[in-house]
């Protein structure tokens, strides 16, 4: 399930400092997410095609990775144009498009889409234990940093943990349906993960103690030093700082 | 002679995104009596083995026979899969039920016995086991052995007609694994069962099959190894090959 | 259920975050050094459990539990959320960055607030632990629904529809999200009664 | 005679809640360069008394010391604690960090280490355990034997005077089995380990104690009986009394 398959690559962005990439997808998908003039939009949106070019990402995962934002997508353009008030645009037969309705929509998709490439281009281009090094380094609280980690390290064993349950439920001949008795055996197999999540979490604080901890974390710091980081950081701080003025001119 | 109870022809799976090939033209038959062990390294595909029986790995290619019938879909798989009981590596795996008697209930419960036909059920199986004590007791509160005769319990209610015993005896004490010998020797029921302990294996099963490569090597062939390894190394473990 | 990214206004997003940052700072704070460890792992057990699909007619759904983890874990719900929602976001895009906030607000507000009106039932019969679960499970259901019909409806008025739509869609969701919690929640009751939260005076 | 590193006396343990005793006025010494083996059912306190030595069980009555100085209070386990390496008995358990050096950096870190040093040390024991190649591996994607075969190295990263391990080889093939033994047999460190199988143990200690009762048997004893049951019973698994 967790196949962080985007962090195995070797590209310009993968090479760089994680908190490069951590600040500057910051940046840009908060810019983004705030801008509404359309040409501004499209500006982001190459800007958005360029960082996943850079990451030399091929189509089939990026797609791959789309699509729950474009099914939502899709939704939206069902629904949106039509119950939108304001100026008609097009009429099929008892429906109306209106002008707003549209370009809402429009906006959404533009938006939804950039942010997310921005997202896919310069994070999910690292493994979870990069992240949370930069995080680190970012000076978010070491609790939190910590909590993501742990976390991040026992999904794929709790997982498998279901897995395991759900498969023998399924050999002693369970078929799931509409029924109280497969909820309740739903039910006690989500029960039993929290048990053991918190069973192994005793066990897992000991193994902690054992090897010296004591309340304080500490963590083996590799910054990577790139000439790279300081020109990227630069060029996406400007060209975001050159839209996000365009944009506020324009008005 | 009759025919096979499980009947794997030319059997070829690989894991999703991986081209490795875990089973490799496998062949394998089972016949309705059969008692047989299966030693091999971690890794060499035991586990993947039982899970293409019950359906779990859908294979590549080749052809799987249950009871004489062709098997692929589903569906298929379904209407066979409370027939074979198949006991996981792990114990704790296999018992997610409340309490002792709920979790050796539950198969019966969806073999659409009424509540009352599946706890007497249950009871039965558990008294035939020597565990009617645990009735009630809360099932993770068991000891390792306790979980595994439980296990044993809770696929045996199904009233299977053959079993599959993935490493039944790992971190068990020797006195459980008695118990276990005693308990499958009792059993009229066939079995094949997977383990590293080759004492355990002789004493419960008629023949021990390896796998190499994907494939399962002959009864004969193993015997011979397992002989020679006798007087070569002795007491000390050691690698096969 | 989250709101996807580019759909809310600035405002709604700011607050967003804001709230999340200081329910999660909250969250933190109640945390000791001793519980860490507890915490993010039933937050590895939620991601894993809120992946579980469970028939309804035709088609299916997929478990919330955040009752369950609003029960369990008190105000660390909020960071505990928030981790798991990253993590959803880094493997599966549902959500990014901007929209983080605001999913998390609205997956962990109704946690906490299920905490502190249901657990002091926790350690009555077994009737009443089904009862305050399953309210506790289809209650931050609603509020969840409440929450984020509002957000949209505060992003644009012309969301009402929507807002409206996702709340009504959302019943049946209610009703198996209270069972499930229901029966889990008696299920730690019988068997693990420990991982329950010992009555409010320590938390 | 020099002084035990490990001195436990009339220890008596109860899990909270529950009457029984499971270590039950026990007594044990370990001396400097000791290599034991305590084979014993299920249940019977083995883990907790790993446990117990390391204080986090504590116990209620008796005497620990720990290279000769009496501890009783937090402070003073934690002092002891990184000088004695406990493994788990599930590597999951010990392997929380995402990545390989990560974790095995830990203890060294919480030593006071810099990070360079860390680092050095870390890789170092990797390549001592032949697994240098792992170094930047995510820990939940390494196979069974190589999370076992990392757990060591992290606990042996601590530097410890002494190791405990708790069934090092549960559910390991024999491949790394032999590996574990080559290693054991290669560290010039005292040390106790729990294991089910009497090859494994008979090949890396020079003692195997058993636990009955909340007690541990003496070596002669054990030894007696071994020795009988070779004789009596063969190859087939059997109860021990
Ligand atoms: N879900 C999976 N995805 C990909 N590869 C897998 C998966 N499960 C197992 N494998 C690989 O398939 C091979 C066979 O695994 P399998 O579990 O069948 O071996 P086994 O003989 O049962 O080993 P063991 O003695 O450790 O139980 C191994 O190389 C393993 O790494
Ligand atoms: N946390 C706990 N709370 C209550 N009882 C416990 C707890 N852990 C273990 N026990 C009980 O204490 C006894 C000894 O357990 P322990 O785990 O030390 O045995 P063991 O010899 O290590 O067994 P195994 O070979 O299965 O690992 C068992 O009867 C067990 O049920
Ligand atoms: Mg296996
Ligand atoms: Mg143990």
């Amino acid at each position: 399930m967790i196949s962080e398959e985007l962090a195995q690559g070797d590209s310009i962005i993968h090479r760089l400092d994680p908190c490069v990439r951590v600040v500057c997808a910051l940046v840009v998908s908060f810019a983004l997410a705030l801008s509404s003039q359309f040409e501004v939009l499209g500006l982001y949106l190459v800007f958005a095609l360029a960082l996943v070019f850079l990451a030399s990402l091929g189509a089939g995962p990026v797609l791959k990775r789309l699509k729950p934002v474009l099914l939502f997508v899709i939704m939206i353009w069902v629904i949106l144009p039509f119950t939108h008030g304001g100026e008609p645009l097009v009429r099929i037969g008892p429906l109306t498009m209106t002008r707003p309705g549209v370009e809402l929509c429009l906006r959404i998709t533009i938006k939804s889409v950039s942010i997310l490439m921005v997202f896919i281009a310069l994070l999910a281009t690292m493994t979870v234990a990069t992240l949370g090094q930069a995080l680190h380094r970012l000076r978010v609280p070491d609790k939190l940093v910590f909590l993501l980690l742990m976390t991040y390290r026992y999904i794929a064993v709790i997982q498998e943990e279901y897995q395991r349950l759900l498969r023998a439920a399924r050999f002693r001949g369970f078929v799931p349906g509409t029924n109280i008795h497969s909820y309740r055996t739903y039910a006690y197999l989500a029960g039993m993960l929290f048990v053991r999540a918190s069973l192994r979490a005793g066990r897992v604080h000991n193994a902690m103690l054992c090897r010296g901890f004591n309340g304080t974390f500490r963590s083996l710091d590799s910054p990577s030093s790139n000439r790279l980081n300081p020109v990227f950081m630069t060029g996406v701080s400007a060209l975001t700082l050159m839209l996000v003025v365009t944009e506020i001119l324009w008005k | 002679m009759t025919n096979p109870i499980i009947k794997l022809e030319n059997i070829c799976f690989a894991y999703p995104g991986s081209t490795v090939k875990v089973l490799d033209s496998l062949d394998l038959e089972v016949y309705a009596g059969d008692r047989i062990g299966m030693m091999a390294p971690n890794g060499s595909g035991k586990t993947t083995l039982f899970h293409t029986i019950m359906g779990l790995c859908r294979p590549d290619a080749g052809k799987i026979e249950i009871f004489g019938r062709p098997v692929s879909t589903e569906q298929e798989f379904q209407a066979v899969r409370s027939k074979i009981g198949l006991m996981f590596q792990d114990a704790d795996d296999q018992l997610f039920c409340p309490t002792v008697v709920d979790d050796v209930a539950f198969g019966p419960l969806n073999l659409g016995l009424s509540a009352d036909e599946a706890l007497d059920r249950a009871r039965e199986m558990l008294s035939t086991l020597g565990i009617a004590d645990l009735e009630t007791t809360i099932t993770h509160r068991l000891s390792g052995g306790q979980k595994r005769l439980v296990a044993l319990a809770s696929v045996l209610a199904m009233e299977p007609r053959v079993l599959l015993l993935d490493e039944p005896t790992a971190g068990l004490d020797n006195g459980v694994k008695d118990k276990l010998v005693k308990i499958m020797n009792s059993l009229d029921i066939s079995y094949v069962v997977i383990s590293h302990e080759f004492n355990f294996l002789t004493a419960i099963t008629d023949r021990v099959f390896s796998m190499e490569n994907g494939k399962i090597l002959a009864d004969e062939e193993v015997r011979v190894h397992q002989h020679e390894h006798m007087h070569k190394l002795g007491n000390h473990p050691h690698k096969h090959h | 259920m989250h709101i996807s990214e580019g759909v809310l206004s600035g405002p709604v997003m700011m607050a967003g975050a804001a709230l999340a940052v200081a329910g999660t700072a909250v969250g933190l704070k109640k945390i000791d050094y001793d519980r860490i460890v507890h915490v993010a792992i039933l937050s590895s057990a939620f991601f894993v459990a809120s992946l579980i699909h469970v028939n309804l007619g035709p088609s299916s759904v997929h478990l919330i539990l955040n009752g369950v983890v609003g029960l369990l874990l008190g105000w660390a719900a909020f960071p505990a959320i928030l981790v798991a929602l990253l993590l959803q976001a880094v493997f599966f895009q549902y959500g990014g960055i901007t929209a983080l906030g605001v999913n998390s607000v609205i997956m962990a507000t109704p946690a906490v607030i299920c905490y502190y009106l249901f657990s002091p039932f926790l350690n009555k019969g077994r009737k009443t632990v089904f009862a305050a679960s399953f309210l506790a499970g289809a209650g931050s259901v609603f509020i969840s629904c409440l929450l984020l019909g509002f957000s949209l409806y505060l992003t644009e008025k012309s969301f009402l529809e929507v807002s409206l739509l996702v709340v009504t869609a959302n019943l049946p969701v209610m009703i198996i999200e209270g069972i499930v919690t229901g029966f889990c929640v008696t299920f730690f009751h019988k068997v693990y009664p420990e991982i329950l939260p010992r009555g409010r005076s320590n938390s």
